[in-house]
């Protein structure tokens, strides 16, 4: 089972507080899909705002990033130069 | 859009002729760095330039009774590298050098930090304190009239609109006499002066203070002449009592205002700081001539 | 508007163009002469993206009519280079990274070659001073200094 | 490839850039100097009010004047609805975009644009926004952060709801979102602690300052196509941006960037760009729009202003055992300050247990925020290095020491979470300790500083196309515009790739209709990202030549090496061949398979974060309160140098924007808000005179994500200046600043009140 640790902020909205998890998926996509059917609405949440640190290693657009069975999987805000505030 | 006119007349005659016919709707072009900005901004509209930098009178200096006349129009730089001006009025010409940047000191003149009339103008209160005189010519004809009389308000002089200055007279200077202008700002270059303190003084062979005039800018609506300023330099070696009742006189006189530059506190204080500051400097200079 | 008929030596060369009263020079070079390697930054003087040199004196030519060029001689960055050859100050520039982004760089040149004209052999402060108008938010002006330095100390041993 | 290795012939070396000559001679064109035939001048007209409805605009008599060829309004811009959609890696509200750049409804602060013009002259425009009227209905506006956030505060968007509180807020707010960010249990930290300090601050928001002001001219086409020339950090950003707000296909407009003359953020986001496009459209000429200075500061930038709480509990021996931090950040009058990075960076430099931080993003009556260099960092690190400072002193240790016992290393987990690769942090505390400039002796009235700084850096989008010309000589197009000497480090990284000289690679800044999509210059990428791609393409073009060498020599490709730009056979038994330049085969390409090109699309990951260390001494003045730079010294990890001097003057030049932040830089609003000081006068940043030499000092610890190590070097820098210049101002006087900027009346108050 990979650990997939969430933000506060998310867990505060979708897991009534939980930020640790323990999840098997074989990739990131398949990973937001599982929290998605646990914690309905986590998933477009996760897909618009957040980038993915798998084991240290930080994917700013996370998708097929693949996910071994002892990762440890850090959601973490998007961060850019800047450009996360475009607008 | 009103019509803009430029004329560049090469005689003191052609351009009051000029500046009387536009009646009021003219504006004098010397070194132009505060003109062009109030142009640009559109904060000023005439329908007439009179550039008076091909009038000969306005761009020479010349000696004149053991002193000298610097035409309205010559620029810092020009100034800067006058031998006689630089060691008679080293305070004049720092201060008119203190103005902006390299290359405004190309442009910038006496006459037009004089006649654009700002609380902060930084070679006012030097000018001031050196009892500089003007030669002003009108239709009505010429008179001459001291700096000091010359700005009453912020952008408002006492001269007609068919008036232009030609040029200023720093008088003689007896042995051990010299001045110093020092102004605070927040960088070290390219500010308007937070506050500006101009001194000028001589001293008797015992280094007694035997004559002093003391102004200051940017602390009230025109620049102030300190008559208590000089009484307490007067008769004094400038020691340092002297100089810290000359600190509290200084900032005592001051009227300033809270603006984006300052703080009536700041300016205040600072007012003093400077005065004294710069009381020291024209001493030490003074002690060498 | 009444167009003023000016003429002027820009760079050496014989210059004629018309311009409005209120057109500044420095319109009137990058709009009618079409010379653009004077900057706007401000258009008040408090850059020196504009410098220029008019009739041997550093100026903005933001704040100079382009009227008041009648008669005058008005140099700018494009004639600071000899045919191929770069002004020694300008070679120096680029082998010491004495610029980022470029845009202040005409005027560093223009003021730069102004000082060393009139002071061949300045200290790190007069640099400082004379170089305080034009502004430069990319670099620091650690390497622009240091360059107009070098080039001084390489003109003063050629 | 690692930073250590040794046979490297470009990398590491100061070429003359490739762009050089054009920007020391003039010729180089930026925004502002293009001009096509038959072009319109472009003109804003901007608002006067902080806040007030727009009742009614008339733009008849404005249409009516002679010369005026198009007026535009919100009218004419689609307004598109209100989402947060996925822009490259950005989120981003394009509803908000389009209604800063053409205010509809409502203005939001002092420069907001109502409407624009194209004309035939300068004249002609201005006349012609002078005769637009407007019925505006003049609303409460609000300027501070905290005001913004009180309960009676005048509301800006009605239907703005503070995002990330449960249950959803009944009311509307002007906080657009909480963040939070938590690691262990503060609480239980700080009860370990034997020593707590906390303190408040206050920021000034800050703009980028970049020297060019922003331009662009627009040409719209009777077919629907259009093409654009911009100072951008990003042609594609600009792109896809303006063809949203006009209803365009993407490819049906071609962004094609200028030399830029500064962004360091500020030229991410569009603001002329849209409006150029939309009066030539109606026009049916070519407008240029450029800003003055004025506009620059009235309607764009800055970063943000904030108000900052920190509180961190240490044990004697120095252990930080606790970290607490509440973020008030201004965004501007629409959401999205960059409170996020702000939160994350705040602790990100020191492995703490127990870590607490709190965001708000908080609309008021400004410009809207853009990014600027380290977006947020500055703010949140300023705040904990000066809490640092203080607990250095109360404990008594040396700072640099107290933070190398708490340095984030290998393995450590970031406060924002996961864990830190190879990082060079403690690299450049020892750097810092060991420089003559920390045991220089100090004068009277003399200080020093020091405070340290980090940011995440990142990849992302790049293409890159390397090119052999008939005579072997290269070009490298990327679609990154160059700010500061990117070109030269593309050249080196491809002329070490292929082995040939530096001199005889060209690089280029593509046009969006040239090569494939390309994140913009911003987050310290280019280097990085953009070079990963350029080392990509000329890998590629390496294996092409040695096919082409192969097939000349008829042998087998792997008995083909390449080696100092030259193809050769691997060994004796491969065959007795003459090595072959790159000349010489590209010279009879056309017989061994046509044009020899390299492309690379990718998106690149595995971005270093990098940290620095600054030393500061300063001089303060007791009776006026002015503070005096008089050494800097700048440490920094830069993963691997690509061209020496560029990395330098990132350094120096991020350095000296923090010094200006920390002494003299502020936005001067009056009582109404407007805007006080929108010019160079007044919003002082430094000049020549002001400074000393910046001494920088590079550590590389290679990333190992990148063949030549490289991390960003641009963000880092001008974070650690507020929080050294505050601490050496400290040291000078035993007073702590806590509010920016640090400007003589402010520390001439603070001499006097201590007295």
């Amino acid at each position: 089972m990979a650990r997939i640790i969430l933000t506060s902020g998310l867990s505060n909205q979708f897991t009534s507080g939980q930020t640790e998890l323990e999840i098997d998926a074989v990739d990131v996509r398949g990973l937001i899909l599982l929290l998605d059917e646990s914690f309905p609405g986590i998933g477009d949440e996760l897909k618009r705002e957040m980038a993915v640190a798998i084991d240290g290693q930080i994917y700013q657009e996370p998708f097929l990033e693949k996910i071994s069975t002892n990762s440890e999987v850090y959601f973490l805000p998007r961060i850019g130069g800047g450009k996360n505030i475009l607008t | 859009m009103s019509e803009l006119n430029y004329k560049c007349p090469s005689t003191i005659d052609e351009a009051t002729k000029l500046l009387a016919t536009a009646n009021s709707n003219a504006k004098i072009l010397a070194g132009g760095t505060d003109l062009l900005v109030q142009l640009r901004m559109g904060m000023i509209n005439p329908e007439l330039i009179v550039d008076i930098k091909k009038i000969k009178e306005t761009i020479e200096i010349k000696e004149f009774n053991g002193g000298y006349r610097v035409g309205a129009a010559v620029s810092g730089a020009e100034l800067g590298e006058h031998e006689g001006m630089k060691n008679t009025w080293p305070g004049v010409v720092e201060a008119l050098e203190l103005i902006g940047s390299t290359q405004i000191q190309g442009r910038a003149s006496l006459g037009g930090n004089l006649c654009n009339a700002s609380p902060a103008a930084d070679a006012v209160p030097a000018m001031i304190a050196s009892d500089a005189m003007c030669t002003i010519v009108g239709s009505m004809g010429q008179r001459e009239s001291r700096v000091e009389d010359i700005v009453i308000g912020p952008g408002q002089t006492t001269l007609q609109p068919d008036e232009m200055i030609v040029d200023f007279v720093f008088p003689e200077r007896p042995p051990r006499s010299s001045d110093a202008y020092l102004r605070f700002i927040p960088r070290t270059e390219m500010d308007i002066a937070v506050v500006g303190a101009g001194v000028s003084l001589t001293l008797d062979e015992s280094g007694v203070c035997t004559n002093a005039k003391v102004s200051l800018g940017a602390v009230a609506a025109t620049q102030l002449v300190l008559e208590e300023g000089a009484s307490v330099l007067i008769g004094s070696t400038l020691d340092d009592s002297a100089l810290e009742n000359l600190k509290s006189v200084a900032s005592a006189a001051c009227r300033p205002i809270n603006d984006k530059r300052g703080t009536i506190e700041y300016r205040t204080k600072v007012a003093g700081v400077l005065a004294q500051r710069a009381a020291k400097i024209a001493k030490q200079r003074a002690e060498k001539v | 508007m009444a167009k003023i008929h000016v003429t002027t030596t820009v760079n050496g060369e014989p210059s004629e163009f018309l311009c409005d009263p209120q057109q500044t020079l420095l319109d009137v070079l990058r709009d009618e002469l079409r010379l653009t390697g004077s900057k706007e930054g401000c258009a008040t003087g408090d850059c020196g993206a504009c410098s220029i040199m008019l009739d041997g004196r550093l100026v903005c030519s933001c704040l100079v009519l382009g009227v008041e060029s009648e008669g005058l001689e008005v140099e700018t960055i494009e004639g600071m280079s000899s045919g191929d050859q770069l002004h020694p100050l300008q070679q120096k520039f680029l082998e010491e990274a004495a610029l980022q982004c470029g845009i202040c760089t005409p005027g560093f040149l223009v003021a730069a070659k102004a000082l060393l004209e009139k002071n061949p052999n300045p200290t790190e402060t007069e640099v400082r001073y004379w170089l305080a108008g034009n502004l430069c938010r990319c670099t620091g002006y650690d390497k622009i200094i240091r360059a107009v330095l070098d080039c001084a100390a390489d003109l003063r041993g050629a | 490839m690692s930073s250590d290795n040794k046979d490297l012939k470009w990398v590491g070396k100061s070429p003359v850039r490739p762009d050089g000559n054009d920007k020391v001679t003039g010729r180089a064109k930026f925004g502002a100097d293009l001009m096509l035939p038959g072009m319109l001048v472009g003109k804003v007209l901007r608002s006067p009010h902080a806040h007030a409805i727009i009742k009614s605009i008339d733009t008849s008599k404005a249409e009516a004047l002679p010369g005026v060829k198009a007026v535009i309004t919100s009218a004419d811009v689609t307004d598109l609805s209100s989402e947060w959609v996925p822009a490259g890696e950005v989120q981003i509200n394009f509803r908000d975009l389009a209604r800063n750049v053409m205010a509809n409804e409502k203005v939001l602060y002092n420069g907001h644009a109502v409407a624009a013009v194209a004309a035939t002259n300068n004249a002609i425009a201005n006349a012609a926004l002078e005769l637009i009227s407007i019925d505006y209905e003049v609303l409460p506006h609000v300027i501070d952060v905290e005001d913004a956030m009180a309960e009676d505060a005048p509301i800006l968007h009605e239907d703005m709801f503070t995002q990330g509180v449960t249950p959803k807020p009944d009311k509307p707010s002007n906080v657009f979102k909480h963040v939070d960010i938590a690691v262990g249990d503060v609480e239980a930290g700080f009860a370990q602690a034997d020593l707590i300090v906390e303190k408040s601050f206050k920021t000034a928001p800050v703009h980028q300052g970049y020297i060019e002001p922003h331009a662009a001219v627009a040409s719209f086409g009777e077919d629907g196509k259009a093409e654009l020339w911009c100072s951008t950090q990003g042609q594609f950003v600009v792109r896809l941006y303006c063809a949203k707000l006009l209803g365009m296909d993407v490819s049906n407009l071609r962004v094609t960037p200028s030399e830029i003359g500064g962004g360091f953020g500020g030229k991410t986001t569009v603001y002329l760009e849209p409006v150029a496009l939309l009066l030539s459209r109606k026009a049916g000429r070519p407008v240029r729009a450029v800003m003055t200075r004025e506009e620059v500061f009235r309607a764009s930038g800055p970063t943000s202003g904030a108000v900052t709480w920190v509180k961190i509990g240490v044990k004697n021996d120095g252990t930080i055992v606790a970290g607490e931090a509440i973020l008030k950040y201004q965004a501007g009058a629409f959401a999205g300050s960059p409170i996020q990075p702000g939160c994350m960076c705040a602790f990100a430099p020191y492995d703490i247990e127990n870590v607490k931080v709190k965001g708000y993003d908080v609309v008021v009556n400004r410009p809207k925020v853009a990014a600027y260099r380290a977006p947020g960092a500055p703010i949140s690190e300023h705040a904990v290095e000066s809490v640092l400072d203080d607990i250095a002193k109360q404990i008594s240790i040396d700072p640099l020491e107290l933070r190398e016992k708490n340095a984030a290393t290998e393995g450590t987990n970031a406060a924002y979470g996961p864990k830190f690769g190879p990082i060079g942090f403690v690299e450049t505390l020892a750097a810092a300790k060991a420089h003559p400039h920390y045991s220089a002796p100090l004068g009277p009235n003399q200080g020093r500083g020091v405070a340290c700084g980090f940011w995440f850096n990142i990849g992302g989008d790049s293409c890159a196309a390397v090119n052999v010309a008939e005579d072997g000589s290269i070009v490298v197009s990327t679609g990154s515009p160059d700010i500061g000497g990117s070109r030269a480090s593309m050249a080196i990284m491809a002329a070490e790739t292929l082995g040939i000289d530096v001199a005889d690679v060209h690089p280029n800044v593509a046009d969006t209709s040239s090569l494939g999509y390309t994140f913009l210059t911003g987050g310290s990428r280019v280097t990085f990202a953009t070079g990963m791609a350029v080392i990509e393409a000329a890998k590629q073009v390496v294996e092409t030549l040695r096919e082409r060498a192969a097939k000349i020599w008829d042998i087998s490709v792997d008995a083909v090496i390449w080696e100092d730009g030259y193809a050769k056979p691997a060994g004796t038994n491969a065959g007795d061949f003459e090595p072959l330049s790159l000349g010489e085969i590209a010279s009879t390409a056309g017989k061994t398979g046509g044009p020899i090109s390299g492309n690379a699309a990718l998106n690149a990951q595995g971005a270093g974060p990098a940290f620095g260390t600054h030393i500061c001494d300063v001089e303060v003045d007791p009776e006026t309160g002015r503070v005096t730079v008089l050494r800097y010294t700048a440490v920094q990890d830069c993963g691997k140098a690509i061209h020496k001097g560029y990395v330098e003057g990132q350094i120096q030049g991020g350095a000296v924007q923090g010094i200006g932040w920390a002494l003299n830089e502020e936005y001067i609003y009056d009582d109404k808000g407007r805007l006080d000081n929108a010019g160079f006068l007044d919003y002082r940043i430094p000049v020549a005179s002001d400074l000393p030499m910046i001494d920088t000092v590079v550590v590389e610890v290679a990333n190992p994500n990148h063949p030549y190590g490289v991390r960003g070097v641009g963000e880092v820098p001008i974070v650690p200046p507020m929080a050294t210049v505050a601490n050496a101002i400290e040291s000078a006087t035993g007073i702590r600043m806590t509010e920016l900027p640090m400007s003589p009346p402010k520390v001439l108050a603070a001499i006097d009140g201590a007295k």
